[in-house]
This record gives C-alpha cells, structure tokens and sequence, in this order.
C-alpha cells in the first residue's frame, strides 16, 4: 500500500515513476523481461535504432574497468523495420512506457527514422542519440557541435509531435549550451549522459583492448562526472532532465533526482543486477516514505547550495 | 534463468592454481545442461563491477561445482570464499553441448582450464556411448582430469604424456576412431580450438567447440560477445547463441 | 644491477626515470618523504603556486566515489615567497628532480610567478595549471578556452627558458587542439590530464558533499579517459606529453607510457600507498626485463593500432 | 611513521554494531600515543580507495586495539576480517592528547563511538591523576564503557542513566569538580564537542577535543582535512595539527 506518487512528467510523456531502462542495455526487452517485473517501470528505452540493420563493431567490445566498464558495441542493431515487424509486438504486452531511441549518420537519417516510427502507436517518446562514441560517421562529430544539436532538435521535431528527449553527449566543456539549443528548438527534455569516451592497453600487445581502440565508459566510476553535468544544465537552463551515468540504486537515483533529474536510467547495472530498475523503485518508495515525501516530483533539483 | 545466492559448501585446490567451488544452488541445478554457464558475482560490493562467466563443470542433486583457474582480481576473489560464504549466480545461461545425436564415440579435447565444462558432460551422455578424453596443459602439474574418463594426455614441456599439444596428439591418434562415427567435443585456448576446427572440418567430423568471449551481461542485452559467423558477413552472441557452436558455424 | 635505461628527456628537461609525483598530492615533498626515497623517483612537481598564499576551500575538501574521489582543495599554497624562503632549502636535499607548478587567476600572475620562480637553481621546469576545477577565477576559465591557453603559454615562454609544460584540462571536446595550441605556442610539453569536474550530493541534507559544490574527480575511475586524452595527443600533435590519471601501480603507467606517455605522474595513489612512485620504477624495470626493452622511451607511443 | 602489514589476532563485538579489532603491529604500537590514529586500508584491493581513520583505543604490548563503529562499506569490510587477515596500516598519525600537565583531575567526556581513543589515554595517565569518566549514547545498547573507569552515563532515550546529552549531564555535575584542577578530555559527535567547548571556554576550563574529518592521506599531502582557526582566519589540517586540539584553538 503506497501513498507516494512517483508519477512524473516529461513534455508530453507521463511516467509512472522516474525509473527507465537505457538504451543499449536492455535490447528490445525481451531477454531482461525474464528477470524483472517490466511492469513496475517507468519505462524502457529502445537500443539505438538506425534506418539500416547495423552490425556493429567487432570483437572484443567491452572491457572492464576500476568500477566501470568500456564498451565499443557500435550500435549493433536490427534497423528500423525489423525493429516494428518483430519486436514491436513484444513491446505491445509490456505495459510499460516505451521510448524509442534513435541513432543516425546523417540529419537526414534521423529524420527519416523518425517519420517512420512516429506511427507506430505505442512509442510514445523519442530519445535522439546524438551522442553515441563509438560510430565513425554521426555520433560524436554531432553531439560535440553546437550547431548539428540545433539542427537535429529542429529538424526532428518538425516531424513528431511526440515527445522529443536529446541525448546529450559529456564530451564538452559546457553541456548546458547544448541543453539550451534543445530547448531553444523546441526538444522537450535532454537526457544526460552518454559514455565518457575512454581506452584501455593491453602491456604485453600492446594493442587497445578494444577493437574500436576507444569505448564508452559507463557504470559508478563516472557517476560524479553525470551529476555535475545534470547540476549544471539544471542551474542554467529551464528543461527537464534525464539523469544518466552510473546510477547502481536508490540511493543513486535520489541523488540525480536531487541535482535536478526529473527521471533517471539505469544502464550498466542491469547487466549485474537485471531486477535493479524494481529494486529501485521500491528503494524510492522507502526513501519517501521515510522523508515523508508525497510526491515525489518535489525533489527534483530540490538541492540545497 | 535465475538469480540465485548460493552457498558455499566446500572449495578445494585441484592443482595448484585451479579449484574446484561448490555450492548449494537448487534452483539452476535442476535446470542447467552440459556446456552452459553461470555468471557470477564474486563479491558483495560493486566491485569489480562485471558478473565473471564460468561454465558448469558438475551437478551434485542441488549443487553446483565450478572449476576455475586464478586469472586476475575476479577470480583470486572467488579462490578465497570459505564454506558458509553466499555468492549471488546468475543462470543457467547460453546454448550447451548437443550430445544425443547418433554417434558412438564421444571425444573430449579440453586444453588448460578447458577441462571444466566436461565432468558433467562425461556424466551426462547416454549409457551406449564410448568415451575418450583428450587432456592437455603446459606441464604435468596443469593437467586436470577430474571427472574425465579413458584419458590421453599431452604437455607442451613433455613431462606428461604426449610433448605438444592436445590437438597434434589427437590428429595422431584419430586413426584409431576413423571406422567409427565420432563427435567430438572441445574446449580450451583458441589457437587450439582454430587447429581442431579447421581439422575437423577437412576431415568431415562432428566437432562442438565451447568458446570464450569478454562478456557483460551473459544473456544477450549488452551485444558485448559477438563472434564472427563462418561466412564472416554477420555475429552471433557467444552469451545467447554459444557458448558452445558447431566448428562450422563460427569464425574463430 | 639494472641494465634497463629508464631515463627520459622532454625539452631540455632530464629524468632519470619517467616517474613523477603529480601536483598537490606531495605538498612540497617533506610528509611524503618519511614513507619513500625520494631519489628513486624520476621527480616530483610542487602543490600548485600562486603568487600570494591562499587559504583554499572550506571543508569539506573531498569525498570517495567509486574508485575515485572528488576534491575541492581551491589551490590552498603557501605562495610563492614563502615557498623559496621555506620550502626550496628542503627540496635541495632530495636528490630528485624539482618541476614547480604554477596555478594563477590571470596571465599577468602567470608570467610574474614564472619570472621569480625561474632563478631558484632546483627548480628544473614549470608545469603551469591551467585547468584547476576548484576556483573561480583563473582555472577552467582559461583551461577550456583554446585562446587562453595560447595566450599563457606564449607569456610564459617569453620569461623562461626552462623546459615549459601545460598541464591541460581534460573537460573538453578535443584535448589536441589544446596540445597543438602549446606546441605552437612554443611550450615543451603538455601533461594529461588535471581532474575531471564532478560532483556528489547528501541525499538526507541535500546538500552537495563537497563544500565548493564541485570537485575534480581523481583516482583509477579517470583512468581510461586519462588515456584515451594521451592517445588522442599522442596521435595528432608532435609534443611530449605526461601523462596523468588514475595510476595505481607499474601496469599502468606502461599503459600510458604505450598510450603515448613520454613521463607520467602519479596523484592520488600517494595518500594510500606513498610509497607507490618507487615501487612502479621497481615494476617498470622488471616489465622491460621481460620484454627486453633496453632503453624505456622506446615504448613511448609505440601501440599497436 | 610507519606502513605495516598487521594480522588479526582477534576481533570481538563490545555493543551491537560496534567492533574491537586487535592486530599484531609492533613498529606502531611502539610509538603510538593516546589521540593519535592510524589509517588503515581495509581492502586488498584497490577498493574501496581511501584507508579509513581510526583513533588508537588501545595498546598491549605489539598490539594494537581499534574500537569502531560499521558506517558504510569500509568499516563493514574491516568488521568482516577474520584472525590471520593481514591489514594494512599507516601510522602513528596526528597529534594526540597532553596529558601530563599540572591537573588533578582527568575528565572525559565520550559520545558514542567517541569512547574510542579513551583506554589507552586512561591507561596512559599518570598514576595520581583521578580519572572520572562522562559516557553517553543514543540508548542503553549503546553505552560503550570498554576500559573506561568512574563511570557516569547519560542517554537521549534515558533508558540508562540520566537522560539527555552527556555534556548536559557533565554540566550538572561540574559543581564537583569545581574546586579541583580540571582537565577535560571529549571525543564524540560534533553538536556535543561544540556545547562542550562553548561551556569550557566561558568557564576557562583546559579542555582538548578529538576531532572528525573526511581525509585522504591522513599525513599532511592531500590539504584535505581543514579546520577552521578560532580566529576564522586560517586553517589547520585535523590529520597534522590535530585531531586533538585544545578547544580554544579552533571553531567547529
Ligand atoms: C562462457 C564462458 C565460460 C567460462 N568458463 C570458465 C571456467 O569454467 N573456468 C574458468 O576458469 N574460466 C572460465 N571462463 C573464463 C573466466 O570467465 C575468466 O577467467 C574470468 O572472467 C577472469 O576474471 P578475473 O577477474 O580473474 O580476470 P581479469 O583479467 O581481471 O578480468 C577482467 C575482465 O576480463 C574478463 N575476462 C578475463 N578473462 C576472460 C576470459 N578468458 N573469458 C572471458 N572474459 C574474460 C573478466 O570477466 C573481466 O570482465 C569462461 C569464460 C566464458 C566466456
Ligand atoms: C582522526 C579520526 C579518527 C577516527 N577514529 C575512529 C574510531 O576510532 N572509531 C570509529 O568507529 N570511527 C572513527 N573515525 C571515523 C571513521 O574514520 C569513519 O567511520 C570511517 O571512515 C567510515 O568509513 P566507511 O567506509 O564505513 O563509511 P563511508 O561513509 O562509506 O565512507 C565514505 C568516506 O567518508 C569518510 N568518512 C565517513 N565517515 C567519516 C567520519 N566520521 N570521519 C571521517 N571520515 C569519514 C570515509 O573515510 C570514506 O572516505 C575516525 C575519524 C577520524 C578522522
Ligand atoms: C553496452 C552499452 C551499450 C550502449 N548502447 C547505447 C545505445 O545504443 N544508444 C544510446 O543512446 N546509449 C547507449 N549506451 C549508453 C547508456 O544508455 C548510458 O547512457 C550509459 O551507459 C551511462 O549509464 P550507466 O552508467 O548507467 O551505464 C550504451 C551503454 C552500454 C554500457
Ligand atoms: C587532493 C588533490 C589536490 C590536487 N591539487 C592540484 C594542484 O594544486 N595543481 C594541479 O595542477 N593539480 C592538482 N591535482 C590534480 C593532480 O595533480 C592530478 O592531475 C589528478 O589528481 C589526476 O591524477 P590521479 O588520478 O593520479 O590523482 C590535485 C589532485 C588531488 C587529488
Ligand atoms: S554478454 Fe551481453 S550480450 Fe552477450
Ligand atoms: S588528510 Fe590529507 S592533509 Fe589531512
């Protein structure tokens, strides 16, 4: 018997509490639906999905880290139509909310991507990665510019009145312009944040250990990176946040929802623990319950400086 | 699949470096299958982060036995549990090894630490089949024939058996199976697994070969374990399609 | 006996191996030296200076993260006066070579410490702090701003002929634009990286654990971004680097060194195992042993890509 | 000062939650001195990365005792360690308690895990010093009166002794002592040292408090460890100048 209401609301989109699955580590939900209540999350957000099937880098694509991990998938993914003949039907019986993340070599691309998905009734939002390190063409010559954020946001949004989430890369000295030309063309949230781009060498080979030679680093050593990042865009810039990076429980969640995160997703973790998305949010259950919070979107960017 | 915290009934040294774990774990007993694999955290705290895939190398009523070798920070973790200890299994994960086809003789090739996913093997094919177990390691000391049967052993150094390797004994003595019809089923280090797969495939021979790849997740969400398919136009996951494929599906 | 050459050069600058004690995790090298023979090392670089003392940043100054920590120490020095009078006679004694880093709040104080710095005899090169993430002034102002890293190192050449090096901010998009600018610039070498900004907040009080809100991120979490930093230098602009980040031991300072790294420095492993810096020259001769490197500088950039 | 690899030779539970650790560490326990700490790694690995301060409760011999409390992850791994572990240790650290002045009476006041540096300085103090001891804790379980002597105690439960604070309770009964040369020795949570020092300054009283902050090296290298000077000009590092300090010398 609950009496928090964790519901909260992005643009458009109405979660039933902050906690989302990201995207690129949770497929299409198929597989980590055996582990985990799906229905008790806010939501999933797709692995990255391109026009094309793409294959994806080649081995070796991850590697561990002193509590993080890199990884080079290269987003591997079905492509758009496959994505809606097969893996549309599963997502249909999930009941939870489903957010399509997209990721393309050319603005052009996104958009097309876009249009098709857009009629697709059960996607109910759309998460454009601008962001992703580990691709040759789109991802970071994107994410790290100013001005194709901007181009992108516009562009995309002319063609979906969804809701529209950027996915922002950390790679950058101020993100929160980067939030501010989101907002300035009309996105309705930004997530934060991707991977920080990062190597590792084997000593004895001396070649990178992995294939892609740079990852994306991941898990609880750059969560202080993306809490600084979500404090930052949140001190700056009047939009709602999706707090990424790191996030491994409640207490994780909390912390993000308190630097001013309106939602959060968990990525890395549910390769350790698929069930850490409930657990979480029971965990913030108990935390509001305690700190007799009634709703919990009072917290968000509740800090105290 | 489970996620189930097991507890550490007894560990042992097999040789030195190389240990034999059990653990009371009913629920993936009853299900696991020769040549799957659990994932495993190996400490309490987020550190290290990944689970660490072992495969399955015996099952006990409800218990579970891995064999493992120390490699690095994971699994010197794991050597030092003590009986009563709880480590949180992730499984029963990936494709095992198909052993009820017709064939009449089962044949173990197992390099290294290669020899663990085949105790429950060998305990597992059907009554009529013959077994002979192929075991090889650097030197006598690294020669691990727990659970194996109708043994032929190599080391690199010679001071056990056969001097070479397991595989240029094995293509030595595969004379001796010609008549029959033999399936063999093999495990250990990659250049080893690449000389027996492309053997087998000249000579026309059922051959399953268990592989190995950095994993994340273990049951396919991450895309970290792709391998090479035979035609080298696409991946399989080594997590959800292997660990264990015919030698001529994959590019080693 | 060692037959293993471990000696390094950077612009007029010799070391006699390529292990340095990174700046303000040695203070100026007296606590430090009761735990380790300060000769063993390649050299130690000096607490950030500026030209009046500074008191630093209210407590608290730092936090744990996950294999990592944050700290907002805010340059607390002694100044530069106080330093030759007090901290220069001890520093004669050591035996090892003395690089005297320099932080300040504009590029007047910049040249002005290097010019009376630039006559004490022992100190053999600057490293000057453009990318302090912990104070208002000066700091990432100048260290993320290509301009003003152009700026400083051209003044700073301009009154000194010992061997200049820019230690660079890793909070950027692209660190080699940075590098090139110093190399243009004439600066000698860049050290990579400073910390990486971040922050962590107290989920009961609210309020940000670190008193300057954000700190810098340290320790073996940075590692692979401090790489991907060196190998991304390393393989667009002609310049010695040093490399920074997240060292804890031997294997990782060959990794850098692989990586691109003509010297590193060692920064937070000094407060757990003060000894580290001796025992990675210990571990690096052993490492070349094994792979029969006669003469170290040759592994320097030597990955295998 | 010195780094040493210490074993376990014992670790008991005093009250629930809190630890008394007992390690073999002869160079240490040779210099140490009451007040002073040690900073100790509770990991063999690199995690969690920070050592952990605690104060010197106790020495006997080549032995060193630690009282602690499990906090977070660092002291529920050092509450883990089991006799024969070696554990990294770094000290003597800090400046500790004087105690050898010209007073009659030694006062200490401890407030929870704050009884810690106190048996050894009981132990240490000249044999015709009297010794009264002000104990408090959050309840009854939580009165820690380990080496402690004289005892008087308080509880903000009230479920043994007087209920409140304990430096309410010290204020009440100060009329004793008030003729006697004092001299005050507190350890404990910071609201309790700030009413103390309030208390004694107006009072003039020698008082030395044992100090708490988050620290790094715990040697004078990271600046990590402020304190404010009772001027509000100028810091201390708690690791260096202190952690015990004469409470008129700084502002908490
Ligand atoms: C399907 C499968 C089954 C396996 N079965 C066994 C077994 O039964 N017995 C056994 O001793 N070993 C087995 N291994 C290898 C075992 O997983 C590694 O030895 C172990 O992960 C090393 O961890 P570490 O922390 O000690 O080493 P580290 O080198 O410190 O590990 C660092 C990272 O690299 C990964 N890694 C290191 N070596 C390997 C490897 N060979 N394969 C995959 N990932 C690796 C680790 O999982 C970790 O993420 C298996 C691997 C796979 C993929
Ligand atoms: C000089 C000194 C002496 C101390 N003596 C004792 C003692 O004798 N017995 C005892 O039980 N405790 C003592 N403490 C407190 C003890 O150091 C902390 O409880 C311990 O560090 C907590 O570690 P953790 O990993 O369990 O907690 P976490 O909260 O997980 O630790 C996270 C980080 O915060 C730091 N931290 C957390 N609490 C404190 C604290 N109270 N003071 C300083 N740093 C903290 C940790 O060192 C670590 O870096 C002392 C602290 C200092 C500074
Ligand atoms: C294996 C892996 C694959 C990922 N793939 C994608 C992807 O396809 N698209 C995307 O936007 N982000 C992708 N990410 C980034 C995550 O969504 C997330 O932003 C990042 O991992 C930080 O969160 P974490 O620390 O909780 O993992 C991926 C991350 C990992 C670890
Ligand atoms: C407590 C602390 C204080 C630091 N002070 C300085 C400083 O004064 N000047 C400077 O250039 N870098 C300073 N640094 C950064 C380090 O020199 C180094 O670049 C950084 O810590 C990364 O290396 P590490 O991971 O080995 O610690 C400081 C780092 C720490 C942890
Ligand atoms: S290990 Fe994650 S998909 Fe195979
Ligand atoms: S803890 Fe490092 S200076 Fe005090």
């Amino acid at each position: 018997m609950s009496f928090v209401d964790q519901s909260i609301q992005i643009g458009s989109l109405y979660l039933k509490n902050p906690v989302l699955l990201a995207s690129g580590t949770v497929g299409y939900g198929n597989e980590i639906a055996q582990f985990t209540d799906m229905s008790k999350l806010g939501g999933i957000v797709t692995k990255s999905l391109s026009l094309k099937p793409r294959k994806g880098n080649p081995p070796q694509r991850i590697v561990e880290t002193p509590s993080g991990m890199l990884n080079a998938i290269g987003l591997a993914n079905v492509g758009v139509e496959v994505f809606i003949k097969e893996k549309i039907p599963f997502l249909k019986e999930l009941d939870t909310t489903i957010i399509c993340n997209i990721a393309a070599s050319s603005i052009d691309e996104y958009v097309e991507c876009t249009k098709i998905l857009n009629s697709v009734d059960i996607i109910q939002a759309f998460e454009i990665n601008v962001s992703c390190p580990n691709v040759k063409e789109g991802g970071l010559i994107f994410g790290n510019d100013l001005n194709s954020v901007g181009r992108i946001t516009e562009k995309v949004r002319a063609v979906t009145k969804k809701t529209l989430i950027i996915k922002l890369s950390p790679n950058v000295s101020r993100i929160a312009d980067f939030a501010k030309v989101v907002k300035d063309e009309g996105g309705d949230a930004v997530s934060a944040i991707n991977t920080l781009v990062g190597t590792a060498i084997d000593i004895w080979t001396r070649k990178p250990k992995i294939k892609n030679v740079t990852g994306g680093l991941s898990g609880p050593a750059i969560k202080p990176v993306a809490l600084a990042k979500v404090l930052e865009i949140k001190r700056k810039v009047d939009i709602p946040i999706i707090g990424i990076g790191g996030i491994m429980n409640w207490k994780d969640a909390i912390e993000f929802m308190i630097a001013g995160a309106s939602a959060i997703q968990i990525g890395t973790v549910n390769f350790i623990n698929p069930n850490a998305g409930v657990e979480i949010v029971e965990g913030i259950e108990t935390y509001c319950e305690k700190c007799s919070i009634g709703k919990l979107s009072d917290i968000v960017g509740s800090y105290q400086i | 699949m489970y996620i189930e915290k097991a507890r550490v009934d007894s560990i042992q040294t097999l040789v030195p470096n190389t240990y034999l774990l059990k653990v009371f774990s009913p629920l993936i007993a009853s299900k696991i299958k020769p040549g799957q694999f659990c994932n495993i955290k190996v400490s309490e705290t987020d550190y290290p982060l990944l689970r660490r895939p072992f495969s399955i190398c015996e099952v006990d009523g409800n218990y579970l036995h891995f064999m493992f070798d120390v490699h690095g920070e994971g699994t010197r973790i794991l050597s030092s549990k003590i009986i009563g200890d709880e480590i949180d299994i992730l499984g029963p994960l990936g494709k095992g090894f198909t052993y009820d086809g017709v064939y009449k003789t089962a044949i173990i090739i197992a390099g290294g630490i290669g020899a663990a996913p085949f105790p429950y093997l060998v305990e597992s094919l059907p009554k009529d089949k013959e077994v002979h177990c192929y075991i090889g390691g650097r030197s006598k000391n690294n020669i691990i024939d727990y659970g194996m049967k109708n043994i032929s052993v190599s080391t690199d150094d010679g001071s056990l058996g056969y001097k070479g390797t397991i595989v240029e004994l094995f293509k030595q003595e595969y004379e001796k199976f010609k008549k029959d019809s033999v399936s063999i089923f093999a495990c250990g280090p990659n250049p080893i697994l690449k000389a027996l797969q492309e053997f087998t495939i000249a000579k026309n021979i059922d051959c399953q070969i268990s592989t190995e790849c950095a994993m994340a997740c273990g049951f396919g969400i991450c895309q970290g374990c792709p391998i090479d398919n035979a035609d080298g136009d696409g991946y399989y996951l080594v997590c959800k399609d292997g660990p264990v494929f015919d030698a001529r599906m994959v590019r080693l």
